[in-house]
């Protein structure tokens, strides 16, 4: 029997598991229309590879990470892409994203596969690579992409790889399902990451509420070293955290990773996913998805191909719409609502809830905090909750943070219990938020303020070069030859920004296609209208009309200057010397009727 | 279709704020009976007349703040405040000492920091306190005799009146000194034996008290098993208490024995209702043990050696003040730290 | 020994500077905002609440009595006070930007808090010789410090608390003050000077 | 009874000389410059530069609230700097000061490339160097760099540079904190 | 160098030269008013030994007019005691003992017993005591006029029995909620009328020494001040 | 520093910024003497003259003080007044002396005097300043004696107890005890009713502000400037 550890807190919430396990796992089949975001875990997003029309086939390659964390995108099944554009995803801010959408043809044709039936004869990298390119990320959570968390740190030994077959959330049976159907590959998979890693343990967590699973898996792992732990029923036991706690009594250090400790964490899916693409060369374009909830007929899982919206899977679950008060993706503690029911299940969707309103039903107002302790009774990680919120509601942030906001896995274990039915977790994000937008904010002030000081040395320094140049002008003794050297100081001057810009072409360039977009629907900034009862401004007028006509003086200056040097800037030159002549009698015009106005108006008026 | 939006968690499973309150009344039940059985009917009069007066002051002020006054009135607080009041005060105390003792604790104790949850001190002690030194004829003189109901002394209509009347201090002869305040003072000059001929210590350690405090620690035990309270307060202070009296006060012909300390006075009611009051105590469980030890020892100082027999509002009031000291130096060490992270955030620095 | 320990009771918890004998307020009142700030605020004080305790003892006993100029006492002392502080301040600017950083904001401050002042008319008021005289000013301080310090813990919480508008700010604070008063009258008898 | 006065006077002569002089001496030897805070104040305003304050640039204004002045004269910190000048100088904070403008979102300057006639009046006007572009060449800001300062609006002859809100995409998009509901708090509605 | 002499002698200056000033209209002010403050001061310090010998009954300065009494237990005093001599036409009529109740209910009481030379009371002050406001403290003059219900008695009359407050069988009444203060002021009163009993003899000799007015007044805040202060030495 | 006009003055000093209530200085004082109308008055006066006078002696001199003895001389000024007020208060109201105790000297060290000192006569005429301290001063008084009846009401039911003590005998029987019987609230005349009072006094003058500010703010538009003083950093580039 593996020896098993207790974690802090934790709370036991109605599992509601049974209604989704009746039945066998469901394919979902191809629907109408297949929607993928181009980011679908944390990292950074993907950028198509194919143009609208193109026809691809099932499992190629649809976009791509180049650079920076993340992993590619794959056709889950051969089609035309119908567009490229933002459409709803699957995120808390109920946003839009940009997606691929895949009209599929109803071939579900394969590109060419290449399984590997010895991947032991490959590199390691190699089948890191792989499963690189198959598109693999965490299926558990937050959607780690698992080729790099499959490469720690180089100094971390992984001694322990954690199968998190848990499933702690009530509702969501998707694990379970695959545990009791797909046992053989999840060990499967588990052997390819653990020949990478070649850790001394591997042990698949599963929580004591589920025997079947247990036995399958049990079966499934007979004749090998993996330990089975069936552990006990609390959640939010299948937090990684938590897990590695109950199973190891170790505690992932705050901040660092599992792998600073010697242990790594996987979903069972993730292991099914690694499992298909090594041994079938079938890259990750399905999960299992359970659709549960009261509004639903026959809750259940599906093998849902990536993209699927989430109408036609809760529609083949016998959707009753008009029971339906709530929308949640993911499990009722973590989970989060969905807007609309056309986002598409993405690598991360586990579970959707159409729930009643009788079944999780709004919480009643919000009361004040009595400090009654209960959430830091159920805190898995040990913190204060009552203190967190009572900062971040009060937007404290730094007082927060120093009570290990950032430590806080929002399991909503204490939001659960609490009393006063605070929205505590929503505290936490929010203060979250917006610590990350001052961190932020303070990197972009203190560039700033780098950048003005150099800025203000450059002038300085070009100051004292130009004061000294004078002098030197005023005692040299050959005029030629002083014009001479300024003219070459110039040029490298000139040539010098040359290259400060070819440097951050790339830069620039990206601003360009970046803002192109936006500045076509950002409207120019209209003018305040003066309010026409409002006491004219004379002076501001006055001011205005000075600066035109000194802008209009520059422009001419500088378009004489063009057409005497017959430069190809001419044209637009006179267009901006005939803008500037607008203004300036846009401005005379105002400035005279600002007079006539004053005049008209009694002096008691305007003294007032 | 439009959805409902929540942020996570979307399943909840608590015990309202005003089920918790509720179940605090009812933990203090068995304190009351034994009150009433021992010396009449005051407590129970004192107990009603102050709940529905912070009721009533409580609707007031939230009126006045504009809050909505049905959502906060049925968390059932102001009914405790008002409850621990009645219990706490003297038997004949009149009416308009405990109103006033009410009307403070609401008014300033509460509403003036916001309200429930707010509050740094305990509003039901700043109510006692200020009426203690307001008003120490009415305060000092109007402890009911132990036994009284066996003795046929007053009945109810006898204990309303006195109580309604304007007078501050009780009829002769239905009062006595409280067994704290006798044998404090006796025992300068005499035996512990001399002192507790006194009829206020019946034959055993106060007469009435002994079975008030049973009363009280049964309802504080079921608030524990409840998980209303965790013992954390409860024990550091009794320990607190009883470790000063064992270290100090271990000469009976001194000081008031252990027994005394412990089943006399306030001490039950204080360990278990009134310095677990959460609003005002500390949080984690170290902060708790510190706070509750400290209003044991800060009892016994006061007892033993202050002007005042029974100290359990101002050793409160006093750790009330210093919570949030407290707090800031006795987080919890949080899940995957080595140390808890004490005091301040420092200031950032440019 | 005994009677410096009541001395240090007396002047700490039954007597309190702040609490009970209404001196300090404004600093009290005024810095106490934060806990951080508080604690400077308390290192600096005690530190020239104990040295005005001892220099005014000086002054007097060895200046001021011998010529019968008691009538100077006032501006005397609070001319030492001055002094001391300003250098201190100088001082400590100078030598140790990061003790400055700590304390030297407050000291400048500490010259008009009525502590100073009174402890060394009390000391005099009281007849306390030297001993007596340093162990009441520093007993003093520490009963200062220890209010200021947990007062400005209290504040932090109080600040964000949902108070009434008319009452945020300088109101509460005061209404905090008086019921930590009260708390503090508990005290009484403790000690019988 | 003169005696007596000139005893009392002469003391404090004495005392006054004395300590008078230890004074003088402090002030001298003792003496130090420049002062830490306004690097501390400095880094809590926005460095955005835009002189809204009244002063040419985010130093100066930090110069002059160490010098006692008001905390509450720069719109793009808004309320949230003013809190922290106000936490890291113990004082009551104040809402801002209306006559040095309002807080507004987030805003970058873009240029309108095909307008743009290269005269590099913008440059010369950015105080933090975010833009790209020579002589008589099209210009472009450096999204990243820019602070929104807007101070190369009005020299543009030709009006090409639009300020441009930013707008939260899926990416910046933040929690925003649960509606109060039923319990407004007593802070609303204050003169603030 | 330069610049720190320079420094020096500045501050020096200036701030002498307004020690001068503001030392010069200090001094000018007490020289003024230093006659009426001492009066003041005299005719203050000795009202409390007034109120109890009325002026017309004495015409010596009761201030500056001390004996010293040998110390007794009884009073719990400690060392010899210091009593105010009332004299008229240079005969001793009456004199003042400052006394201590030391069980008060918070602490000891400081009082002033006036006795003329029969053993009757002229009259009782407190001085300073620590009981509770509103309970205790009606022992003042100021709260309520149980003190003077001293007045005119002496050791017989009540007897000795009967000098307790009612509660114990005694004479003199107690307050409603506090009997522990006036029971220790009476006790303490009889204590002192005792006191003069028993040292009637040596008293009497003191008294009728050649009275020697003392240097420096004795006022009953300075032996209570004193008593303060020996108490925890 | 601009000037203030004399209105500005007085309305700062008795409402706008008044020492106690607003700027919450000289507390010590103010809270510990304001158990009766009487010593509060008493104090009152004397730090009204006092600070006129170190007010107006300070501006008179402010131009001949150095840095390094600028604090200590201000104090020695302040210091002689107080000593001069406390050597005529013995002469002439000893009892009241008596009871406001150490009161009297502390006087020196009451913050809202030296903070005046320095933040207002130091810089301007003595005209102005001289109108300050006493604004300030009356300001003070006007708070003492609220403060003091109020807590003399509260706390043992009657009002201008004593009066004799300042005014002579013939203030004596002023007292005035408008109810019967009354118990006395010993919180109010111990000190945390002091405190206590003085914060629902500062409450009530924000709501009165609070109050005249919505009426001020409902009546007239806000003032619709924007970003008019603005410095430009890069200098003028057009
Ligand atoms: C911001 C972030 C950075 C991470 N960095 C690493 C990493 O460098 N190496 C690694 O193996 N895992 C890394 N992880 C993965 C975590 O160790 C963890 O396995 C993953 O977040 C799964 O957590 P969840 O599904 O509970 O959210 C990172 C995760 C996050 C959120
Ligand atoms: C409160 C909480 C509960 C979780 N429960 C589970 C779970 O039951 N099963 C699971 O596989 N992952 C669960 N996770 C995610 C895991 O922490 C971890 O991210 C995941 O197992 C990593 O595997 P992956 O990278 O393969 O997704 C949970 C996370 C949190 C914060
Ligand atoms: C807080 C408090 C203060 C008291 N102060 C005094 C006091 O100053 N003087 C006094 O005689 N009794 C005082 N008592 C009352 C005594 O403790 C005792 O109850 C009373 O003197 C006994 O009086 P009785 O014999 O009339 O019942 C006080 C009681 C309490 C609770
Ligand atoms: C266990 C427990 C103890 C409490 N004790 C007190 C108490 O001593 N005094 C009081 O006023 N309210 C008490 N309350 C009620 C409530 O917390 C109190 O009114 C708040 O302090 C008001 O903000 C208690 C509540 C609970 C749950
Ligand atoms: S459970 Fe709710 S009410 Fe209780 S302490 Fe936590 S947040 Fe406050
Ligand atoms: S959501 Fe955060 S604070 Fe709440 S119980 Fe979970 S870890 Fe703790
Ligand atoms: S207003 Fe703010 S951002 Fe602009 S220059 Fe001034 S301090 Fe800097
Ligand atoms: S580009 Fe314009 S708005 Fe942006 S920082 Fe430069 S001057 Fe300011
Ligand atoms: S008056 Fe300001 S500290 Fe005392």
């Amino acid at each position: 029997m593996t020896q098993l550890w207790d974690f802090a807190g934790g709370i036991h919430p109605a599992e509601n598991k049974h209604q989704s396990t009746a039945l066998p796992i469901r394919a979902a089949g191809i629907p109408d229309r297949l929607v993928l975001p181009l980011q679908q875990h944390i990292g950074e997003p993907a950028a198509a590879i194919v143009s609208v029309g193109d026809r691809v086939l099932k499992g190629e390659k649809i976009a791509d990470v180049t650079n920076g964390m993340g992993v590619p995108v794959h056709a889950p099944t051969s089609g035309v892409i119908e567009s490229i554009a933002e459409l709803p995803v699957p995120h808390p801010s109920g946003m839009n994203d940009w997606c691929i959408t895949l009209k599929p043809d109803g071939e579900d044709q394969w590109t060419a596969r290449q399984p590997v039936s010895d991947y032991r004869s490959l590199e390691r990298n190699q089948v890191l690579e792989l499963i690189r390119d198959g598109g693999i990320s965490g299926m558990g959570g937050a959607g780690f992409p698992t080729n790099i968390k499959l490469r720690p740190p180089r100094d971390r030994k992984v001694d322990t790889l954690i199968l998190n077959g848990a499933e702690c959330e009530p509702y969501i049976t998707a694990d379970d399902m695959t545990m009791r159907e797909q046992a053989d590959e999840i060990v499967a998979g588990l052997k390819v990451m653990a020949w990478i890693l070649r850790p001394e343990r591997c042990v698949i967590a599963i929580e004591d509420n589920k025997p079947e699973a247990v036995e399958a898996m049990r079966a499934a792992t007979k004749g090998t070293q993996i330990e089975l732990a069936a552990i006990p029923t609390k959640y939010p036991s299948g937090g990684e955290k938590q897990l590695i706690q109950i199973l190891t009594g170790m505690e992932v250090p705050s901040g660092g990773i599992p792998a600073d400790i010697g242990v790594m964490c996987q979903n069972i899916g993730t292991a099914v996913a690694v499992s298909r693409l090594i041994f079938e060369g079938r890259p990750l374009i399905s999960r299992i998805v359970t659709i549960t909830g009261e509004a639903v007929q026959e809750p259940g899982n599906f093998e849902a191909l990536i993209g699927t919206p989430v109408q036609y899977l809760l529609d083949q679950a016998g959707l009753q719409p008009e029971k339906v008060n709530r929308l949640v993706l993911g499990g009722p503690m973590m989970g989060y609502t969905l807007t609309t029911t056309a986002v598409p299940v993405i690598k991360t969707s586990n579970c959707v809830i159409a729930a009643t309103a009788a079944e999780l039903p709004t919480p009643p107002p919000e009361q004040p905090c009595i400090r009654c302790g209960e959430c830091a009774e159920v805190c898995p990680m040990e913190l204060l909750p009552q203190q967190l919120f009572w900062y971040s509601k009060a937007a404290e942030f730094e007082k927060a943070e120093h009570l290990n906001l950032f430590d806080c896995i929002e399991c909503g274990a204490c939001s659960y219990v609490c009393p006063s039915s605070i929205p505590l977790v929503q505290y936490y994000r929010y203060a979250k938020g917006e610590i990350r937008v001052q961190r932020a904010e303070q990197l972009k002030a203190d560039r700033a303020r780098e950048r003005f000081e150099a800025r203000q040395e450059r002038l300085e320094r070009e100051q004292q070069e130009k004061e000294q140049r004078r002098k030197e002008r005023a005692k040299a003794a050959a005029e030629a030859q002083a014009k001479k050297k300024a003219e070459a100081e110039k040029a490298a001057t000139e040539g010098d920004a040359v290259d400060e810009r070819s440097a951050k072409a790339a830069l620039v360039q990206q601003a360009l296609a970046r803002k192109k977009a936006k500045t076509e629907v950002a409207k120019p900034q209209a003018p305040a209208a003066e309010p026409a009862q409002e006491k004219p401004d004379l002076e501001a007028l006055e001011k205005q009309l000075a600066q035109a006509q000194s802008k209009l003086e520059t422009m001419q200056g500088m378009l004489e200057d063009a057409k005497a040097q017959q430069a190809d800037n001419v044209e637009k030159l006179e267009r901006a010397v005939a803008k500037n002549h607008d203004r300036v009698t846009r401005a005379e015009e105002a400035l005279a009727d600002a007079r006539q106005q004053l005049a008209s108006q009694p002096e008691s008026q305007s003294t007032e | 279709m439009a959805f409902a939006q929540q942020s996570s968690p979307h399943a909840h499973h608590a015990r309202p704020t005003s089920r918790v309150m509720l179940w605090v009344i009812i933990a203090a039940l068995p304190g009351l009976f034994a009150q009433t059985v021992f010396f009449g009917w005051g407590n129970l009069i004192n107990v009603v007349w102050c709940v529905a007066l912070a009721m009533a002051c409580e609707a007031a002020i939230l009126k006045l703040r504009n809050k909505p006054i049905g959502f906060f009135l049925k968390d059932n607080t102001a009914a405790v405040t008002g409850l621990l009041l009645g219990l706490s005060l003297p038997q004949f105390a009149p009416w308009w000492v405990s109103g006033i003792a009410v009307v403070s604790a609401i008014v300033v104790a509460k509403q003036l920091y916001g309200g429930l949850g707010s509050n740094p001190f305990n509003p039901a002690m700043v109510g006692y306190a200020l009426v203690l030194i307001s008003f120490p004829v009415a305060m000092t003189t109007n402890w009911a005799e132990p036994a009284l109901l066996w003795k046929g002394a007053p009945g109810f209509s006898e204990t309303l009146s006195t109580i309604a009347s304007a007078k501050q201090t009780a009829v002769d002869g239905w009062t006595m000194a409280t067994p704290l305040d006798e044998y404090k003072h006796k025992i300068a000059n005499r035996t512990a034996a001399e002192v507790l001929q006194h009829p206020t210590f019946g034959n055993g350690i106060a007469r009435g008290w002994e079975w008030v405090n049973a009363g009280f620690l049964a309802g504080g035990l079921l608030l524990v098993l409840l998980r209303i309270i965790t013992w954390h307060i409860p024990v550091g202070f009794l320990a607190g208490l009883a470790a000063m009296s064992l270290a100090f006060g271990s000469n009976a012909d001194q000081y008031a024995p252990l027994s005394m300390h412990l089943l006399a006075g306030g001490t039950m009611l204080g360990a278990f209702f009134i310095a677990t009051d959460p609003v005002s105590a500390a949080t984690s469980h170290q902060g708790k043990l510190i706070y509750g030890a400290g209003i044991g020892v800060l009892i016994y100082l006061i007892r033993t050696w202050g002007s005042y027999p029974d100290a359990v509002a101002f050793s409160v009031l006093l750790m009330n003040f210093a919570v949030p000291f407290i707090d800031h130096y006795t987080p919890p060490r949080t899940y995957g730290h080595h140390k808890a992270r004490r005091g301040v955030p420092s200031r950032k620095q440019g | 020994m005994t009677e410096y320990l009541l001395i240090l009771v007396s002047t700490i918890l039954v007597n309190n500077f702040v609490l009970v004998q209404f001196l300090g307020l404004c600093p009290f009142m005024g810095v106490s905002g934060k806990l951080e700030t508080a604690m400077g605020m308390s290192l600096a004080t005690t530190f020239v609440l104990t040295l005005s305790s001892v220099c005014s003892y000086l002054a007097y006993t060895y200046l001021l009595a011998p010529l019968d100029l008691a009538f100077l006492k006032t501006i005397t002392f609070i001319l030492v006070i001055a002094v001391v502080v300003q250098f201190t301040e100088m001082v400590v600017r100078k030598t140790s930007p990061l003790l400055y950083r700590v304390l030297g904001i407050f000291l400048p401050l500490i010259t008009t808090n009525c502590a100073v002042l009174g402890v060394a008319l009390l000391n005099l008021n009281k007849n306390n010789n030297f001993v007596e005289s340093v162990l009441y000013g520093f007993g003093a301080a520490a009963g200062f410090s220890m209010v200021l310090v947990l007062f400005a813990a209290m504040r932090e919480r109080i600040a964000v608390a949902d108070v009434p508008v008319a009452f945020q700010g300088a109101a509460i604070g005061m209404v905090t003050a008086g019921l930590m008063s009260l708390a503090f009258l508990g005290f009484t008898g403790l000690v019988s000077v | 009874m003169w005696t007596g006065i000139v005893i009392a006077v002469l003391v404090l002569l004495a005392l006054a000389v004395i300590f008078g002089g230890l004074l003088g001496f402090a002030a001298e030897r003792f003496r130090v410059e420049g002062n830490p805070l306004v690097d501390q104040i400095d880094s809590l305003l926005p460095q955005t530069q835009c002189g809204q304050c009244g002063f040419p640039g985010c130093r100066p204004y930090a110069e002059s609230i160490a010098n006692g002045g008001a905390i509450n004269k720069c719109p793009p910190g808004g309320e949230a700097t003013i809190k922290a000048l106000a936490d890291l100088l113990d004082v009551e904070p104040q809402p801002l000061d209306a006559e040095h403008g309002v807080e507004q979102a987030k805003r970058v300057a873009i240029i309108r490339e095909d307008e743009c006639i290269g005269c590099t009046k913008c440059i010369q006007a950015c105080p933090v160097d975010a833009i790209l572009g020579a002589a008589k060449h099209m210009h472009t800001v450096i999204e990243s760099e820019c602070t929104g300062c807007d101070l190369c609006v009005e020299p543009c002859p030709v009006d090409c540079i639009d300020m441009v809100t930013v707008e939260p995409d899926i990416r910046t998009w933040t929690w925003t904190p649960p509606a109060s509901g039923v319990i407004a708090t007593d802070r609303q509605g204050v003169s603030a | 160098m330069a610049a720190l002499a320079q420094s020096i002698r500045r501050s020096a200056v200036g701030l002498g030269l307004f020690a001068m000033i503001t030392g010069g209209t200090i001094a000018v002010t007490q020289a003024l008013t230093e006659k009426r403050i001492q009066e003041q001061a005299a005719r203050a310090e000795a009202k409390a030994l007034l109120e109890i010998i009325p002026e017309s009954a004495h015409d010596n300065n009761l201030l500056r007019d001390t004996v010293q009494l040998p110390a007794s237990d009884r009073l719990a005093t400690d060392g010899p005691l210091t009593a105010w001599v009332a004299r008229q036409d240079g005969r001793p009529t009456g004199m003042i003992l400052p006394i201590v109740a030391p069980d008060g209910y918070s602490g000891k009481i400081h009082l002033l017993v006036g006795v003329d030379l029969n053993g009757t009371v002229l009259g009782v002050r407190v001085i300073s005591h620590k009981e509770t406001p509103g309970l205790g403290d009606r022992i003042e003059t100021k709260k309520s006029d149980w003190i003077r219900s001293f007045e005119g008695r002496s050791l017989g009359q009540p007897p000795h029995r009967e000098w307790n407050v009612r509660k114990n069988g005694g004479e003199f009444d107690q307050f409603t909620g506090a009997t522990i203060t006036p029971r220790a002021v009476v006790k303490a009163v009889q204590k002192s009328l005792i006191y003069f009993r028993k040292n009637r003899q040596v008293i009497r000799e003191r008294l009728n020494e050649a009275p020697s007015p003392r240097p420096k007044a004795i006022t009953p805040e300075t032996i209570a001040g004193e008593a303060t202060r020996s108490e925890h030495s | 520093m601009t000037t203030k006009t004399s209105s500005e003055i007085i309305r700062d000093g008795l409402w706008n910024n008044n020492p106690a209530l607003v700027q919450v200085l000289g507390l010590c004082p103010l809270l510990a003497v304001t158990s009766t109308v009487v010593n509060a008055i008493g104090l009152g006066l004397a730090t009204l003259m006092v600070l006129m006078g170190s007010n107006l002696a300070v501006s008179l001199i402010r131009n001949f003080v150095g840095e390094s003895v600028r604090l200590p001389a201000f104090v020695m000024i302040i210091a002689s007044f107080v000593t001069c007020a406390e050597l005529l208060m013995q002469a002439f109201t000893y009892e009241l002396y008596q009871i406001l105790g150490i009161f009297i000297p502390l006087i020196v060290t009451n913050c809202a005097i030296l903070g005046r000192a320095d933040a207002f006569a130091s810089k301007t005429t003595p005209g102005p300043a001289l109108l300050d301290g006493a604004m300030m001063g009356l300001g003070f008084l006007a708070v003492l004696v609220v403060l003091g009846g109020m807590r003399e009401l509260i706390g043992q039911g009657t009002l201008f107890v004593d009066m004799n003590l300042l005014l002579g005998p013939m203030a004596a029987d002023w007292v005035i005890r408008p109810f019967e019987s009354y118990p006395d609230v010993l919180f109010m005349v111990l000190p945390p009713g002091a405190f206590v009072g003085l914060g629902l006094l500062i409450a009530l003058k924000n709501g009165i502000d609070n109050h005249l500010e919505k009426r001020r703010k409902a009546t007239e538009p806000a003032p619709a400037a924007s970003g008019s003083k603005r410095v430009r950093v890069t200098g003028n580039v057009s």
